[in-house]
C-alpha cells in the first residue's frame, strides 16, 4: 500500500521554461484569432518579449540551486544555470532572424510552383507559426540542460526536436529540398530517438532508477555486472551523440543544415548544440562518472574519429551551409572532449566552447542568409568568389567568424579550443590533444581557404549580390560579431564566472 | 622618460591607425597614408625614447614589462596580455617600425596611382603592429597571437594586387607552409603547457631544469618547424618566391627586413630550450646551412629582380639561423646579421620596386641594362646595400657575416670545418649572383622594350632608400664597436663555452674578402665583358645579338663549367619548384582527395545514413562484448 | 520460465525494425518500422518493471505512447507534404541533397 | 524469486515466434497495407505480453491507442498516398542489403550474447506488491507525483504535434472558390463551345468501366480530358488501347 506523495513544484525556478511554453501557447492564440496582418509582427514581439521576460526570470534565480525543483525531474544548479542563460542569449540573437518576411514557405500545404503557391505568395502570407514552434523548442532545450531523470530527458528531446523537424521543411524557396531535409531529420532523430529510449529501458533495468542520482547510486553500489549498464550508455550516447552530430551519427547534419531554412539553420545548430552538449555534460558527469573508465575509450574514440573526419570532409565541399555543417561536426568533436575530459576545467571550457560558438554560428549563418541573387540565397561557394570586392562589410565580418571557427587567437574560438583541450590533457588524454590541434590546422585551411576565395579571388559573371541586411538580422549579426570579440580579447570575466559558478549538484 | 605603462602604445599607435582607416572608408582617402604613416613614425619615436630610457638603466633593470590583463585563467593555469620589452625585443622595435615607417613614406609615393592606397595604409599599420606584438609578447601564446596577426597582414598586402591569376596558387601554397609552421608553434605551446604548466618566457626559462631532455627536444624540434615555416627555411621555404606578387614595399617590409626575420626571434627568444636540447640545436644548423646554399644556388638562376633578391633573403636568413643554432657563441651575430641585413635588403628591395617603377612594372632583368646613367640615386644606394650584403668592408654585412663564418669555423671539429666552408661557400655565390643583378641591372647595353623610358624616382622614394643605404653602410660598424651589440644582448643568453679557435679571426677575415673577390670577379667575367645571353627564346631580337657577340670561347666554357654548373642550379631549381611543390600540393590533394573520399559517404540516402548509424551503434555493442570478456 | 525471454524478444523485434528502416524504401513503412522499435523498447521497460517490482518502467512506457502518437502525427504530416510534391513516397527519391 | 507460471510460459512460446515472424514478414511484403496489419498484429501480440506481466492498463491503452488509434492514422495516409502502390523489393543501393543483413545478424547476435551474460544483481520480485492498489492507481500514483513535470510538459509535445499538422496540412484559402453559377458563366464565355456541356466522363466501355481509362473520341483516339489531373499526375492512368473493339470480342451474348 502505498502513499500519495504530494507534488511539490519550485515555480520560481522552474519559471524560465514556463514563460517559454506560455509564450508558445499564447503565439499559437494569436495564430488562432489575430487577423493575418498582424501576426507576423505581434508574433515576433511576443517571442522577443518572452524570451527577454524568460531570461529576467532566470536571472532572478541566480545562487539558488536544487534538485528537488518539481520531484527529482529537474535540477537546477550553477552548469544548469550557465546553459539556460546561453541558449536564451542565443535563442534570443537567432530569433530575429526569423524576423525577415521571405524566408518561409507561404503555403506549406501548396505543391511547389503551383498557382496556389504563387498566389500566397502575391497575397505576402507566410507561416508565422515558426514563432511558437521555435519557442516550444527552446523550451524544450532549457528543459534537456537541466532534466535529472531519463523521462524528462526522453520528453525535453522531444520537445526540442519535433518543433525542429517541422522548421526544417518550411524553406520558402528551394522548397522539395527542405522537405527533403525535414523527412531526413525526422526520419533519422526518429530512428536514434529508439535507441536513445531502448538505452532508457536497460539503464533503468540496471539500476532500478530513473535518475540520475539512481544510477550514480547503483554503479557505485550495484551488485550487477555492467552488461546492461553498458547497453544502456551506449543507445542513450547513440541518442546524445546524434544530436551533437558526432560521427557515424552526423550523416543528417549536412543535408539538413543545407536543406533548411537559413535562419532554422543558425538556430538548430547553435542552440541545439548547447542544449545537447548540456544534457551530455549532465548525465556523463553526474549519471555515468563512476563508470568512466569503461565509456571513457568509447567516447573518445567518437571524438577522435569526428574531429578528423569533420575537418578532412569540409575541405571538399562546395557549398558553404554544407561546410558549415562539417565545421559543426569538427567542433562537437572538440566539444567531446571536454566531456570526456570529465573534471572542473573541462566543465567550465566545454560550457566556455559552446557558448562561443553558439553565438558564432548564429552570426555565420545569418550572413549566409544574406548572400543571395534574384532567386534566393546563393550557398554554392564558387559564386562568392569576389565578395569582398562588393561587400567588403560582409565579407569582413564573415572572414572574421570563419577565423573564430579556426581558433585564430584574439577571437573566442581561440580561447575556448585552448581551454578545452587543456582540459583534455589535465585528465591525461594525449591523444585527443594531438589529434585535437592537428585536425585544428587542417580546418584552418579551409576556413582561411574560403577567405582567400572571397577575398582574392576575382568575382564570377554570375555573381552575387548581398542583401541589404534589414534591421533584424543586422543586430543579429551585430550582436554575435561583439560577443565573439570581446570574448576573444576580454575573455578573463567569463571565463571567471564560468569558473565559479558551474557545478552539477549531484 | 617613458615608463612601461606606455609600452602599449607601442603597439596600439599603428593598431589604431589600421583600425581608424578601415573604419572611416572613403572619407580618409586624402590623408590616409599621412596618418598611417604618422602612427608608424609614432611608434618609432616612442621606441627610441625607450631605447634611451633602456641605456640610461643599469643591465638587470633594462627589461620591463607591462601586463595588461588576464587573458586566460582556467584552473591553475594563468596567461596574462603582457608586453615585454628587453634587450632583444628593443632591437626588433626599432627595427620593425624604423624600417616600416620608412617603407611607409615610400609607399606614399609609390602607391600613389592605386586608388585604394588607404586600405593598403591600413594594411601596413596593421602589419606593423602585428609584428611588434610578435616581438613584444611575454608569452609565447601572445606571441602566438602576433604571428598569426602577422600572416594575416602579408596575406592582406600581398593579395592587394590580387588580379595576378599566379595569386591563387602562390597563396595557397604559401598558406600550406606557413600553417605547418604554425602547427609546429602550436604543439610546441601545448608541449610548454602541458610539461611545464606555463607558457611565459620567464616561466619556460626556469622550468627548463625540471623537465626531461627528450620534451625540450621535442619542443625545440617544433619550434624549429615553426621558424621554417615563417622564415621561409629549407624544407618550407618555396613560399618566399611565389610571394613576390604582392607590390615591392611589402616585400621590402615582409620578405625582406620583419616577418620573414620572425623565425630568427623565435630561435633566439627560445635559447633556453635550444641550449637545454643539442639534438635540436644541431638540426637548426642543418636547416640553416641547408637553406644558406639552396637559397644561393637559386639566386643565381632567377632572372625576375624580385625572385632573386628573394632567393637571397631565403640564403641569408639561412646565415641567422646557422648563427642562431651555434648556440650562446652565435645568438648575437645571429641578431646583427639580421639587423644589417634588414637594412640592406630592405634598401635593395625599395630599389628594386624604383627600378620597376621606372621601367613599368618590368621585372626581368634581362631586359634590364645601363640604368645607371637613369637613375644615379638609385643605382647608389642599391649599390651600397649590394656592398653591403656581399660582405665588403667596411660595409655592414662585412662585419655581421665574417662574424658568422668565423664562429662557425670556431665551433669546434668536424661541425667547424664543414660550416665554416659552408658559410664561406655561401659568401662566394652570395658574390656571385648579387653582381650579376648588379651587372644585369645598371650595368652594360639597354635591353628595354620599347616604350620604355627609364628615370629616376621622386624624392620620397629615393630618401627612404637613401636612409637605408647609410644604415647599410654604417651598422655593422656600430654594432661591432666595442662589441656593442653583443654586450648589450649578452645578459639574456646563457655563458659562451670556451671553445678551441680553429683559425685566427684575421685568416677568417682574409678568407671571407677572398671569397668575395672569386665570386665578383667570375660574375663579372659573365656577365659584365660579356654580352649578358639569353635563356628567354621567345625575345628574338635579344638573341640574335646575343649570337652575333658570342666567342668560341663560351663554347669551351659551357662544356667544362657552365653546364654542369647549369645543370646542378637548374637540379635545384627544380627540386625547389617541382618537389617541393609537389610535395605541398601532394600532401594538400592527398588531404583533400581523402576528404573528397569520405564525402562519398555522404550518399543523399536516409537509408544508408540509418544504416551508418546501425553500423555505429553495432560497434559499440562489441566493444562491450570485449570489455565485458 | 525466466523473464529475460522478454528481453531477448524485445531485442529481436528491435533489431527487426532497425534493419526495416535500413531497407524498406517506402516512408511509411520505415516510419512504422521505428515504431516496431519504440514497441520494442516498451516491451523491455514493462518487463524489467516487473522485475524491478515497481511500476516506473510502465509509467517511462506510457510516456513513450504519448510520445510516439505526437512523433506519428509530425512524421505522417511531414511524409504527406513530401508526397503531395512529389507524388512519391519512396525515401530513396527524396536525395536531394548530398556530397 | 520471480516465478513465471506455466500458462504464461505457453502464451509466450505460442506467441513469441509469431511476433518475430510477423514483423520478419513487415520487411518481406510487398505492400505498405500489409505491412501496416502485421504490425497490427505485433502490437496485439505485445497488448497481451504487456498484460501478462502485470501492465493490464498499458496493455488496453496499447490495444486502443497504438492499434486502434496510431495504426488507423497510418491506414489513414497509406489510403492517401496510394494504398495500391506496391514497394519493389530489388535494392537500389549498391551493397546496401547486404550490409544491413549482416549488421542485423552481429546487432541481434551481439544483443541476445550480451543479455545471456548480465546479471540483474538482486532478485526479480514480481508486481504483486505494486500491483496491490490496481494497476491503474499504481501508476496514477507515480505519474502525478514523481512524473508530475514530465507529465505537464508532454501537453506542449502534443500542441507541437497538433500546430505542425496544420502548418504542413491545414489550406489557407487565397482566394474565393467561384460559385457554381460563376463557373457555369465561365464556361460559357470561353472561346470554344466544345466543353461547354461538361468534360467527357472516363472510360465508359462494356469490359472496363472505371475511371483510370480515358474516354475515347469519335475518331478513336483517347481524350485526354476525361482523365482526372490527379490520376494523371500520380500515374495511375491506364492506355485504352486494348479496350478498342478490333480487341475485345463484339459478340453479345443472350443471357438466358
Amino acid at each position: 500500500m502505498s502513499t500519495f506523495i504530494t507534488p511539490v513544484l519550485n515555480y520560481a525556478m522552474l519559471a524560465p521554461i514556463l514563460v517559454v511554453l506560455a509564450g508558445a501557447l499564447i503565439g499559437v492564440l494569436i495564430e488562432a484569432f489575430a487577423p493575418q496582418r498582424s501576426r507576423s509582427s505581434s508574433q515576433l514581439l511576443l517571442a522577443v518579449f518572452t524570451l527577454i521576460v524568460a531570461l529576467l526570470a532566470l536571472i532572478r534565480t541566480r545562487g539558488t540551486y536544487s534538485n528537488k525543483v518539481a520531484m527529482n525531474s529537474v535540477t537546477f544548479d550553477g552548469a544548469g544555470y550557465l546553459l539556460q542563460m546561453s541558449i536564451l542569449i542565443i535563442a534570443l540573437i537567432a530569433i530575429l532572424l526569423l524576423a525577415d518576411s521571405d524566408k518561409f514557405a507561404a503555403a506549406p500545404t501548396a505543391a511547389p510552383g503551383s498557382d496556389e503557391e504563387r498566389q500566397a505568395q502575391a497575397a505576402n502570407i507566410r507561416v508565422t507559426e515558426i514563432y511558437p514552434l521555435t519557442l516550444f523548442a527552446i523550451a524544450g532545450m532549457l528543459l534537456f540542460t537541466v532534466s535529472s531523470d531519463l523521462i524528462t530527458l526522453f520528453v525535453a528531446l522531444e520537445v526540442l526536436s519535433l518543433p525542429l523537424y517541422l522548421m526544417a521543411g518550411l524553406a520558402r524557396r528551394r522548397r522539395l529540398a527542405s522537405q527533403e531535409a525535414a523527412l531526413k531529420y525526422f526520419l533519422l532523430g526518429a530512428f536514434s530517438s529508439a535507441f536513445f529510449l531502448f538505452g532508457i529501458a536497460y539503464l533503468y533495468g540496471y539500476s532500478d532508477s530513473i535518475t540520475f542520482a539512481g544510477i550514480a547510486a547503483a554503479i557505485t553500489g550495484g551488485a550487477a555486472n555492467d552488461v546492461f549498464l553498458l547497453i544502456g550508455i551506449s543507445f542513450v550516447s547513440v541518442g546524445l551523440l546524434f544530436k551533437v552530430s558526432a560521427v557515424p551519427f552526423h550523416s543528417w547534419a549536412p543535408d539538413v543544415y543545407q536543406g533548411a531554412p537559413t535562419a532554422v539553420t543558425a538556430f538548430m545548430a547553435a542552440a541545439t548544440k548547447v542544449a545537447a552538449f548540456g544534457a551530455m555534460l549532465r548525465i556523463f558527469y553526474v549519471a555515468f562518472a563512476g563508470d568512466v573508465w569503461q565509456w571513457r575509450p568509447m567516447l573518445t574514440a567518437v571524438a577522435l574519429v569526428t574531429m578528423v573526419f569533420g575537418s578532412l570532409v569540409a575541405i571538399s565541399q562546395r557549398d558553404v551551409k554544407r561546410m558549415l555543417a562539417y565545421s559543426s561536426i569538427a567542433h562537437a568533436g572538440f566539444l567531446l572532449s571536454g566531456i570526456i575530459a570529465l573534471n572542473k576545467s573541462g566543465l567550465d571550457a566545454t560550457i566556455f566552447y559552446l557558448f562561443a560558438y553558439g553565438v558564432a554560428t548564429v552570426g555565420a549563418f545569418a550572413i549566409v542568409s544574406l548572400v543571395s541573387d534574384s532567386s534566393g540565397e546563393v550557398s554554392d561557394l564558387n559564386r562568392w568568389a569576389g565578395l569582398g570586392k562588393r561587400s567588403p562589410w560582409i565579407a569582413t565580418s564573415f572572414a572574421f567568424l570563419l577565423l573564430t571557427f579556426a581558433g585564430i587567437p584574439l577571437t573566442s574560438g581561440f580561447v575556448g579550443k585552448f581551454a578545452i583541450f587543456s582540459a583534455a590533457y589535465e585528465s591525461g588524454n594525449t591523444a585527443i590533444l594531438i589529434t585535437g590541434v592537428l585536425s585544428s590546422a587542417i580546418a584552418a585551411f579551409f576556413y582561411i581557404r574560403i577567405i582567400v576565395l572571397i577575398f582574392f579571388k576575382d568575382p564570377v559573371e554570375d555573381g552575387t549580390s548581398v542583401v541589404i541586411p534589414s534591421m533584424y538580422t543586422r543586430i543579429t549579426i551585430v550582436a554575435s560579431l561583439i560577443i565573439t570579440l570581446v570574448l576573444g580579447v576580454f575573455p578573463a570575466p567569463v571565463l571567471d564566472y564560468i569558473t565559479q559558478t558551474a557545478f552539477f549538484l549531484r | 622618460m617613458v615608463t612601461s605603462s606606455s609600452l602599449v602604445y607601442l603597439i596600439g599607435l599603428p593598431l589604431f591607425g589600421a583600425v581608424f582607416l578601415l573604419l572611416m572608408g572613403r572619407k580618409a582617402d586624402k590623408w590616409g597614408h599621412l596618418f598611417a604613416t604618422a602612427m608608424s613614425a609614432g611608434s618609432f619615436v616612442l621606441g627610441l625614447l625607450h631605447f634611451f630610457a633602456m641605456t640610461n638603466r643599469s643591465e638587470e633593470e633594462r627589461p620591463i614589462t607591462q601586463t595588461l590583463f588576464t587573458w586566460i585563467e582556467a584552473g591553475d593555469f594563468k596567461v596574462d596580455a603582457a608586453l615585454l620589452l628587453d634587450q632583444l625585443s628593443i632591437c626588433f622595435v626599432l627595427l620593425i617600425s624604423g624600417v616600416g615607417t620608412l617603407i611607409h613614406i615610400y609607399s606614399i609615393s609609390y602607391m600613389s596611382h592605386d586608388e585604394n592606397r588607404r586600405r593598403f595604409f591600413a594594411y601596413l599599420n596593421l602589419f606593423v603592429a602585428s609584428m611588434l606584438l610578435l616581438v613584444l609578447g611575454n608569452s609565447y601564446l601572445n606571441l602566438y597571437v602576433g604571428w598569426e596577426g602577422v600572416g594575416l597582414a602579408s596575406y592582406l598586402l600581398i593579395g592587394f594586387w590580387n588580379q595576378k591569376p599566379a595569386y591563387a596558387t602562390a597563396s595557397k601554397k604559401a598558406f600550406v607552409m606557413n600553417r605547418v609552421g604554425d602547427m609546429g608553434l602550436t604543439i610546441a605551446i601545448m608541449i610548454a603547457f602541458a610539461t611545464m604548466g606555463t607558457v611565459s618566457f620567464d616561466g619556460v626559462k626556469e622550468a627548463v631544469d625540471r623537465v626531461g631532455t627528450p620534451t625540450l627536444t621535442a619542443m625545440g624540434i617544433m619550434l624549429l618547424v615553426a621558424a621554417a615555416g615563417k622564415s621561409a627555411q629549407f624544407p618550407l621555404q618555396a613560399w618566399l618566391g611565389d610571394a613576390m606578387a604582392g607590390p615591392t614595399p611589402v616585400s621590402a617590409l615582409i620578405h625582406a627586413a620583419t616577418m620573414v626575420t620572425a623565425g630568427v626571434y623565435l630561435i633566439v627568444r627560445s635559447n633556453f630550450v635550444f641550449d637545454a636540447a643539442p639534438t635540436a640545436q644541431l638540426l637548426v644548423v642543418i636547416v640553416g646551412a641547408i637553406t644558406l646554399i639552396f637559397g644561393a644556388i637559386i639566386g643565381m638562376a632567377k632572372d625576375d629582380i624580385k625572385k632573386a633578391l628573394a632567393a637571397s633573403t631565403m640564403s641569408q636568413i639561412g646565415y641567422m639561423i646557422v648563427a642562431a643554432g651555434l648556440g650562446p657563441a652565435g645568438y648575437a651575430f645571429a641578431i646583427m646579421h639580421l639587423l644589417t641585413h634588414g637594412f640592406f635588403k630592405a634598401g635593395m628591395f625599395l630599389g628594386a620596386g624604383s627600378v620597376m617603377h621606372g621601367m613599368n612594372d618590368e621585372v626581368n632583368m634581362r631586359k634590364y641594362g645601363g640604368l645607371r646613367k637613369m637613375m644615379p640615386i638609385t643605382f647608389a644606394t642599391f649599390g651600397l646595400g649590394y656592398l653591403a650584403i656581399i660582405g665588403v668592408p667596411p660595409f655592414a654585412g662585412f662585419y655581421s657575416k665574417d662574424e658568422i663564418i668565423a664562429t662557425a669555423f670556431n665551433s669546434g671539429g668536424a661541425q667547424g670545418i664543414i660550416l665554416g666552408s659552408v658559410t664561406l661557400l655561401g659568401a662566394v655565390i652570395t658574390a656571385f649572383y648579387m653582381t650579376r643583378v648588379m651587372v644585369l641591372t645598371f650595368s652594360g647595353k639597354p635591353r628595354w622594350d620599347d616604350g620604355v623610358h627609364p628615370h629616376e624616382s621622386p624624392a620620397l622614394m629615393w630618401l627612404p632608400m637613401a636612409l637605408l643605404a647609410i644604415g647599410s653602410v654604417t651598422a655593422g660598424y656600430l654594432f661591432t664597436q666595442g662589441e656593442a651589440l653583443v654586450h648589450w644582448l649578452s645578459p639574456l643568453f646563457a655563458k659562451k663555452g670556451e671553445y678551441d679557435e680553429l683559425m685566427p679571426h684575421s685568416v677568417v677575415t682574409v678568407l671571407a674578402i677572398t671569397a668575395v673577390i672569386i665570386g665578383v670577379t667570375a660574375a663579372l667575367m659573365k656577365y659584365q665583358f660579356k654580352s649578358v645571353d639569353s635563356v628567354v627564346p621567345t625575345d628574338v631580337s635579344l638573341a640574335t645579338r646575343l649570337a652575333r657577340n658570342d666567342l668560341g670561347q663560351d663554347v669551351v666554357n659551357e662544356a667544362l663549367f657552365m653546364r654542369p654548373g647549369q645543370a646542378l642550379t637548374e637540379g635545384i631549381v627544380a627540386i625547389d619548384e617541382r618537389v617541393v611543390d609537389g610535395a605541398v600540393r601532394g600532401i594538400g590533394a592527398m588531404t583533400v582527395g581523402s576528404g573528397a573520399t569520405l564525402r562519398r559517404t555522404q550518399s543523399g540516402y536516409v537509408r544508408s545514413y540509418a544504416a551508418l548509424i546501425l553500423l555505429g551503434a553495432l560497434v559499440l555493442l562489441a566493444g562491450i562484448w570485449v570489455v565485458t570478456q | 520460465m525466466d523473464p529475460y525471454n522478454y528481453l531477448y524478444l524485445a531485442a529481436l523485434l528491435f533489431t527487426i525494425g532497425a534493419v526495416g528502416v535500413v531497407l524498406r524504401r517506402n516512408a511509411i513503412v520505415v516510419f512504422m518500422c521505428i515504431e516496431l522499435m519504440l514497441n520494442a523498447g516498451n516491451l523491455t521497460l514493462v518487463t524489467f518493471s516487473r522485475m524491478n517490482g515497481n511500476l516506473n518502467g510502465q509509467v517511462i512506457a506510457f510516456f513513450t505512447m504519448v510520445v510516439a502518437a505526437c512523433e506519428v502525427v509530425v512524421g505522417l504530416a511531414i511524409i504527406v507534404a513530401i508526397y503531395r510534391s512529389r507524388r512519391s513516397a519512396s525515401i530513396d527519391d527524396a536525395s536531394l541533397l548530398k556530397r | 524469486m520471480l516465478e513465471i507460471a506455466t500458462p504464461e510460459t505457453i502464451m509466450f512460446w505460442a506467441l513469441a515466434p509469431l511476433s518475430v515472424i510477423a514483423a520478419l514478414g513487415m520487411l518481406v511484403v510487398k505492400k505498405a497495407v500489409h505491412s501496416a496489419i502485421l504490425l497490427a498484429f505485433v502490437m496485439v501480440t505485445l497488448a497481451i505480453f504487456f498484460i501478462a506481466q502485470g501492465a493490464v492498463f498499458l496493455g488496453v491503452v496499447q490495444i486502443v491507442v497504438y492499434t486502434g488509434a496510431v495504426m488507423m492514422l497510418f491506414l489513414f495516409i497509406l489510403m492517401l498516398v496510394g494504398v495500391d502502390s506496391s514497394d519493389s523489393l530489388t535494392e537500389t543501393i549498391k551493397g546496401l542489403r547486404w550490409i544491413a543483413i549482416a549488421a542485423a545478424l552481429g546487432f541481434g547476435g551481439l544483443m541476445i550474447a550480451l543479455i545471456a551474460r548480465a546479471t540483474l544483481g538482486r532478485t526479480a520480485i514480481g508486481l504483486e506488491i505494486a500491483n496491490s492498489d490496481g494497476n491503474v492507481e499504481g501508476i496514477a500514483m507515480l505519474l502525478f507525483s514523481d512524473y508530475v513535470l514530465p507529465f505537464e510538459v508532454i501537453s506542449a509535445l502534443l500542441i507541437t504535434a497538433a500546430l505542425g499538422a496544420m502548418v504542413l496540412a491545414h489550406h489557407q484559402r487565397t482566394n474565393r472558390r467561384p460559385s457554381q453559377r460563376e463557373q457555369a458563366i465561365a464556361r460559357f464565355r470561353t472561346g470554344s463551345l466544345s466543353d461547354a456541356a461538361g468534360l467527357p466522363g472516363p472510360g465508359v466501355y462494356a469490359l472496363h468501366n472505371a475511371v483510370d481509362v480515358p474516354a475515347l473520341l469519335p475518331d478513336g483516339t483517347p481524350a485526354p480530358t476525361s482523365i482526372s489531373a490527379t490520376l494523371k499526375a500520380r500515374g495511375d492512368v491506364i492506355e485504352s488501347a486494348p479496350f478498342q473493339l478490333d480487341v475485345v470480342d463484339p459478340t453479345i451474348k443472350e443471357e438466358k
